[in-house]
């Protein structure tokens, strides 16, 4: 490798000038504070590569990956969404992509402004009043609403409403652990208890079912908890907005929305809560506000800042509402740009027609002889498929013909599931994968 | 001669939702010509939503012109201490978007996505090898989420040596980033700052005073948030270990010593990375982010799920630790952003990843005596990777404050550094210039502190009323959360 | 209360070639590992290049800071008169970027290609039945080199008739834009100007007393540079083909008429497009356009190679007409602004191109009826696709010239209009504000425009001093073009 | 397809409400002026799809080209590069990519500064006086230069130095008949007379071969010629600058420096010229000044202008040195910064890798037993073979064995080009399809 680095600008003449300047005699002089036993180790680390070889070898590494363009049926917390061709171009500006926390405002209108329109648009998605600007992702999001849920209830358990996805109870379980809260695992609200913070229910569910929010608030709020819903953001373009239905808290996973599923990340957790609860919010929230003097001439202008930062870390430390710091920023704004270039029209049709291609594909399996689609309720884009040979058998022959089947959820306790597997098609799906999926479909069935 | 523009556009009163007409729209979605399936019961489903309705164009200038009223790494110098804002590769950025790493469905089978899984591999046995901590989980979201991951695994250890009733505190040094005691907090215990010392460094006499059976673990940031090392570190560690402590090490800020000394040769037992800073992955107006845990032998069952182990079969598979403290996020992490730090490790190697620290503690220290005599420097000693400046002096005499300094900072065209961070340093000034910034950056963000300094006593309203230059002005952050307004429509309860 | 920010830097002043230090490096360039061939003699060789020696992050920069001293689309309306700043939809670029596309090597055996070959040949039949000429060639890289086509095609048909000696004559009228005559005059012909009747059409006398038997062509422009339709051209074009010459078609203006009315059915015999105007693609700061030729029956043996073919294999090939003028470039044209013009003409369709010329021309006359009475209009009646005004008034009584008005323009936000052309109008101000303009732009530019025209009555300095907000003042052509300074080295003769 | 589309904002209301400002009933009735009897022809245009149809519809088109992965050795003309990362991003800024011409130098110095820097390097790397923003092609750019030579000597008649390239032969002789220039092909520097208005010579030449340019100016002027040297700027990363060599103008192609082949455009074509020549050059170029008034305060900055327009059609119409207007400013902007980052250093480096590598692979294929790797001197990436087999047999044995082959040239009158194929091997041609390649041939020699 040549010297100076490309990423390190500095030559050997400009820092023989500015260790002149320092007064001191090299580079590893300046680490003299270093415990000397410990310093400059051996280290093993793979040889550095230039910029073509390294773009070989990972190009050659993605290329290990399955095809983009094999047909996969997964779904489960990841969604192939169709998304705009603006994101990409917008979310990849450098004004936006390499800036930070916007800790100074006056240079961070950019960030600041999308901020405020993501929080917006977060709550008319989701019926709420307050929204930060992201979490990490759903799971996470769930978790601090639990905690924030056990923190203005002074309750020390939750509870979680199956089928819910296992990703998301099992962090609500890590974070559980360390707050010290019980968390219980429920298949009806009427289990809920007044030990409980809050009922966590998934929209739709885990097994792609969609939930009345509705008796499940009423539910919650008998026993003096709170309703946590965890929604699709996209199917909130036609299913009820959970705040409508009563929810107290809000939360979700913004990724696909925002570009591709990227092995499960970068993602992003959606937050919003009824008003009451503003103050106990993890997170960053940006504010709207003025100019303290007019700059221009004329009146003050209106500007967007981070605000209520009493809550936070950086300023309330161990009484923080959370720990989070660097979040989500730019999958947010890729969220934002998506959600608004649909608009309220385009985000109905297109969760439409993701519902009315995903009940086309499941009706077509079920026509299948040998195939059965069972249902446990109305669904928008996830459906359980049982096969003429068991589920993993299932799963197995389909990849054998370059087709990545839908999740095995056979091992779930809910009937339906028995020996099936969770399809997902979404407007997205390619015709031609659907129809490739039903010609294997045929072809195991016809084998058996 | 100059004659005053007309006013131009107030940007931030009219949000994307008060543009565009009812009707317009700027994407379209194809119409299913199929069978329709009747759509479910109405009382499920909503009426409207709200949203913009704007043309595609109308949408991108939008978004555009908000772009330009931001402030990137590409813009200019970003010094801002303890965030590490360094150049960020695009070639990092085209590796993420590789179709084949971009699509990957997190469910996939590991037989495909061993392109993926081979590198996140291959990260982690790099980290493992810059740490000198062997066991890693790249799970974590960010450094705040690492060092949640880090303090309950200390908690699992704790549990399973069966004195987790016991020992219900964590030591903190007062210097420590916010995240340090909220994490603690978070985690269930409770917090004792730790003082520093004249040296900057922590206060053995404290340390040793506070070490009891009732201490879970003790965080320390190493380098410190001064910029200094911990002199001492590697003792206070046997302390800690001989107490029944964990030693926990906040690692933001690695890129002072990548390739020079390693946490787990110290006597560290955890440390969490921030990969977004010393990895050069873009921060994204405030992510995403990663922060990987690395961990001793003792802690690697409780690592966080999942971790990767290479079969005996070749292939590499996302497994859970045995004692797993559980998931932290629903799926694999932030891998995009794995993706881009494992361009940026293979991009340097070694030599370069030494090169790194080098030239950033090189940076730091040019700064500092550039600007010596200028500002109070309240640890008055060489440093690593950044300077702590205080801005005192220009408070008691000229009335005006850090603040001030920042704010003017941007008429000059830079970035200003953290200010107010770290708490124990009045008036602080956070200068961290990172190793890709090149001599002439230094000298000139020097040159202007150096002016601001001479305006704070010539001219001190001058920096009072700063920015001047700006897309906007100073903003009312009072009012702002003192009657907030945080959407467009506000509450339900006042529509 | 306001004051000044420090002056910032001359950025004009440093090339990259300024900056930077010896030694440093943008990228690095593998190193060969395996056996060296020796170098060929040295009198083949250089001995070095001087070029910029920067950091990766620092031309980054460098570039980024010029970017942001640049107006697009993005920026805000341009409308410049003639050549259509319409939204460049990004879904285009990113089509033309797929690797299957953007990675096709021009020589590849025609069954590697029949992916980029049959979307071409799609476009080929598009561009048919839109412009109503049967045959089509899509070679030409932008307007210029489509005219140049067309009339070599009337070259040699003329040649094949035995007519070329003759025919020597192209008629060409004033209002045309300067590609028409200085094509006519690259491809061996006189030029004769025609002049504009009151109407803004063509004058029909002066073309009937010039058409005889040394006339090869007319070129007119359709819908002509003021606008306007060329009322009565189908019986020009009946005159032309009765005095044995050939009528060409400008067809940069298709916007205004897609849909509506087609070249062919008019009778033209050849006409270029403009895909960069007409149908989207970026204009990239001047480039890469493409200029698609079409034509007749008659004139189709004469096409520039190549040519698209369907063969009964169903293969798409590449071909040369049986006498073709020959090739124009290397290659093939500018296939990946073919690309991006096939995917505009299929994202709309044909409604969608009928509402493109629809709304383009209504929202020209909606800014005519905006501005009416507040600038001269010197042919007033409804327009097609662009307006051309006149500053005569302004400079007549106020001493504000059109450039003046232009300036101020930027102060306002907007990019200006075209200035000074078309010829034939006096301190001509042409302005085309396109369909993806929603109404409140073309209101918003219409009240600039009233506060400029007042302005030049209330205060002219501030016009003739304008831009005031621009990234830099007025600068100074004469001078440029006097001593001229091409490169920063400047040439041999000087160093 | 819905209404407004996505691309044009106006909506019904929108329509209606300007259509009374204007005083039309409605939109058609703008069109009055159109003859009645062609408006609204029926044409037969494919449907309209939505974006994500669109993208899956090309995607699939591109998709039926070969694979970029697949094996590929042809040069000649085109060549696969290693493109620095930067340059895609910044050129796809949308500030530079959706301007055009800088006709308004206060907002257009991203332009102009980048067209000089652009003029800055071309001067550089060619070793010439002046250069403007670029042209067409290459091809073009010769075709060009021709007519510039024939203004300037008053000759009418143009000689081409074989081998060139044949399409650049071609594009000389299409614009040669506009301009009644009489083209005549040679392959010898002695066939040139005082006729001749220049001599055009590729370097290195159509066949890979560098030229030795010296001997070419020098018979050139002799007779009152010009040399044209039609040069690649890659090569001349490590080749003798034309300008140093004698030559009065150098085009060549910059494409391939900017970006992908793209099938061979967007292209670029290269110009640049002695400063004798400057008042005749054709195309675009800018030039450096100064504000007229000092902007801010101090001293008057530095601004780029576009200058020397007498030449140019817009103000000299039929006596224009050239017709051209819209250039290939984006594709100049992106050789600038490709050049730029590899620096001198770096070009040279790159420049000898690609030497290194495909004197590497000639020699591999030489020493498989059929083979011959005829020279006609020293060259840079381009060789002949001759195998077991005849050439067009040779090509498409490759072709089944999934490798695409060089350019078949075995119709040329060269005796070294006798039943041969022109292959290439760049810095950027992957080791992987290399050892492929030489194991085809090996397998094809080992089968007859
Ligand atoms: C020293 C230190 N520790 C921890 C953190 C928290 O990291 P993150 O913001 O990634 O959560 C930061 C940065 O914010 C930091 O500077
Ligand atoms: C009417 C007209 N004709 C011809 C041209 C030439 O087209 P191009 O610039 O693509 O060469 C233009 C635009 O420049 C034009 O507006």
């Amino acid at each position: 490798m040549s010297s100076p680095h490309p990423y390190i600008p500095a030559t050997e003449a400009d820092r023989a000038r500015m260790l002149e300047r320092i007064g001191a005699d090299d580079l590893d002089s300046l680490f003299a504070d270093l415990p000397e036993a410990f310093r400059d180790p051996s280290i093993d680390l793979l040889p550095a590569l230039t910029e073509p070889d390294l773009i070989a070898l990972l190009a050659d590494r993605a290329g290990q990956n399955a095809a983009p363009s094999r047909p996969n049926f997964l779904g489960a917390g990841a969604y192939r969404r169709s998304v705009p061709s603006i994101v990409s171009y917008l979310v990849s500006r450098s004004e936006f992509s390499t800036a930070y926390t916007p800790y100074q405002p006056e240079i961070s209108q950019g960030t600041l402004q999308s901020g405020f329109e993501f929080q917006s648009v977060v709550c008319e998605l989701t019926g709420m009043d307050v929204a930060n600007v992201g979490l990490y992702d759903v799971a996470s999001a769930t978790a601090e609403a639990c905690l924030m849920a056990s923190r203005t209830t002074k309750r020390q358990a939750v509870c979680l409403l199956e089928p819910i996805h296992p990703g998301t109870a099992d962090v609500v379980n890590t974070y559980a652990r360390g707050a010290g809260l019980r968390v219980d695992a429920v298949s009806m609200a009427e289990e809920l208890s007044d030990e409980h913070a809050c009922l966590v229910a998934q929209q739709p569910d885990f097994l792609g079912t969609i939930v009345d929010l509705e008796p499940l608030a009423n539910a919650a709020h008998e026993v003096g908890a709170l309703l946590v819903a965890v929604a699709d953001p996209f199917a909130l373009g036609m299913l009820k907005a959970p705040g409508d239905a009563g929810a107290d808290i809000v939360t979700g996973e913004g990724r696909d929305l925002a570009g591709a599923p990227a092995f499960g990340g970068p993602s992003l957790g959606l937050f919003a809560a009824g008003l009451p609860y503003l103050r106990q919010m993890p997170g960053r929230i940006v504010g709207r506000t003025k100019e303290l003097h007019p700059s221009d001439g004329g009146k003050a202008r209106t500007g967007y800042v981070l605000t209520l930062q009493a809550r936070e870390q950086f300023i309330r430390r161990e009484r923080a509402t959370s720990n989070v710091s660097t979040a989500q920023a730019l999958i947010a704004l890729g969220f934002t740009i998506a959600v608004q270039a649909l608009g309220p029209h385009g985000l109905r049709e297109s969760a439409e027609l993701c519902y009315q291609r995903a009940h086309d594909a499941a009706r077509r399996i079920a026509a299948i002889s040998g195939y059965k689609v069972p249902e446990r309720g109305p669904w928008v884009q996830e459906f359980l498929v049982r096969g003429p040979v068991p589920a993993a058998n299932l799963s197995s022959e389909l990849s054998e013909r370059g087709i990545t089947a839908g999740l095995d959820v056979s091992d779930r306790p809910e009937p339906e599931a028995h020996n099936a597997l969770l399809f997902c098609v979404t407007e997205a799906t390619p015709d031609s994968h659907i129809d490739a999926l039903i010609e294997a479909l045929a072809s195991i069935g016809d084998e058996v | 001669m100059t004659a005053p523009g007309p006013r131009s556009e107030d940007l931030g009163a009219r949000l994307s939702f008060d543009r565009g007409e009812p009707g317009r729209r700027a994407v379209d979605v194809p119409v299913w010509n199929g069978q329709k399936t009747p759509l479910p019961d109405a009382h499920l489903l909503r009426d409207s939503v709200t949203l913009p309705e704007m043309g595609q164009g109308e949408l991108v200038r939008y978004y555009t012109a908000l772009s330009t009223r931001n402030y990137g790494i590409d813009s200019g110098t970003y010094p801002l201490g303890s965030c590490t804002m360094k150049f960020n590769p695009k070639v990092n950025d085209l590796i993420a978007f590789l179709p084949g790493f971009a699509d990957a469905h997190p469910q996939s089978p590991e037989h495909e996505a061993q392109g993926t899984l081979r590198t996140l591999l291959e990260l982690r046995q790099g980290l493992a090898e810059i740490t000198g901590l062997p066991h890693v989980s790249l799970a974590p979201a960010a450094g705040a989420q690492g060092e949640l991951a880090g303090v309950l695994m200390i908690t699992a250890a704790l549990e399973d040596r069966g004195e987790l009733e016991a020992r219900r505190r964590i030591l903190v040094p007062d210097s420590a980033h916010g995240t340090n005691p909220a994490t603690a907090a978070m985690a269930g215990y409770s917090v004792t700052h730790l003082p520093t010392a004249e040296d900057g460094s922590l206060d053995r006499a404290t340390i040793e005073q506070e070490l009891d059976e009732s201490v879970a673990a003790v965080m320390v940031t190493v380098p410190n948030t001064l910029g200094l090392w911990e002199n001492g570190i590697e003792q206070v560690a046997e302390l800690i270990h001989d107490a029944g402590a964990y030693l926990y090490a906040d690692g933001a800020n690695l890129n002072a010593i990548m390739g020079r000394v390693r946490y787990g040769d110290l006597g560290f037992d955890v440390v969490h990375l921030n990969l977004h800073k010393s990895f050069s992955t873009p921060h994204g107006g405030g992510g995403p982010g990663a922060g990987p845990v690395c961990c001793t032998e003792e802690l690697a069952p409780y690592l966080p799920t999942p971790i990767l182990e290479e079969g005996d079969d070749g292939l590499v598979r996302l497994a859970a630790p045995e004692r797993s403290i559980g998931r932290l996020q629903q799926f694999h992490g932030n891998v995009g952003v794995l993706l881009r730090a494992y361009a940026y490790m293979r991009a340097l190697g070694l030599d370069g990843l030494r090169s790194v620290s080098g030239q950033a503690v090189l940076n730091a220290n040019y700064l500092r005596v550039l600007l010596h005599g200028h500002y109070d420097l309240p640890y008055d000693r060489p440093v690593l990777h950044e300077v702590v400046f205080s801005g005192s002096r220009q408070k008691r005499e000229h009335d005006v404050r850090t603040y001030d300094i920042a704010k003017r900072l941007i008429d000059y065209g830079f970035h200003p550094p953290t200010v107010y961070f770290p708490l124990i340093v009045e008036e602080a000034l956070m200068i961290e210039p990172t190793e890709t910034e090149p001599p002439e950056a230094i000298e000139a963000l020097a040159e202007a502190l150096i002016a601001i300094a001479e305006e704070s006593a010539s001219d001190p309203d001058t920096l009072h009323g700063a920015p001047w230059t700006a897309p906007i002005g100073r903003l009312d952050e009072t009012t702002a959360a003192r009657r907030p307004v945080l959407s467009w429509r506000g509450p339900r309860q006042d529509r």
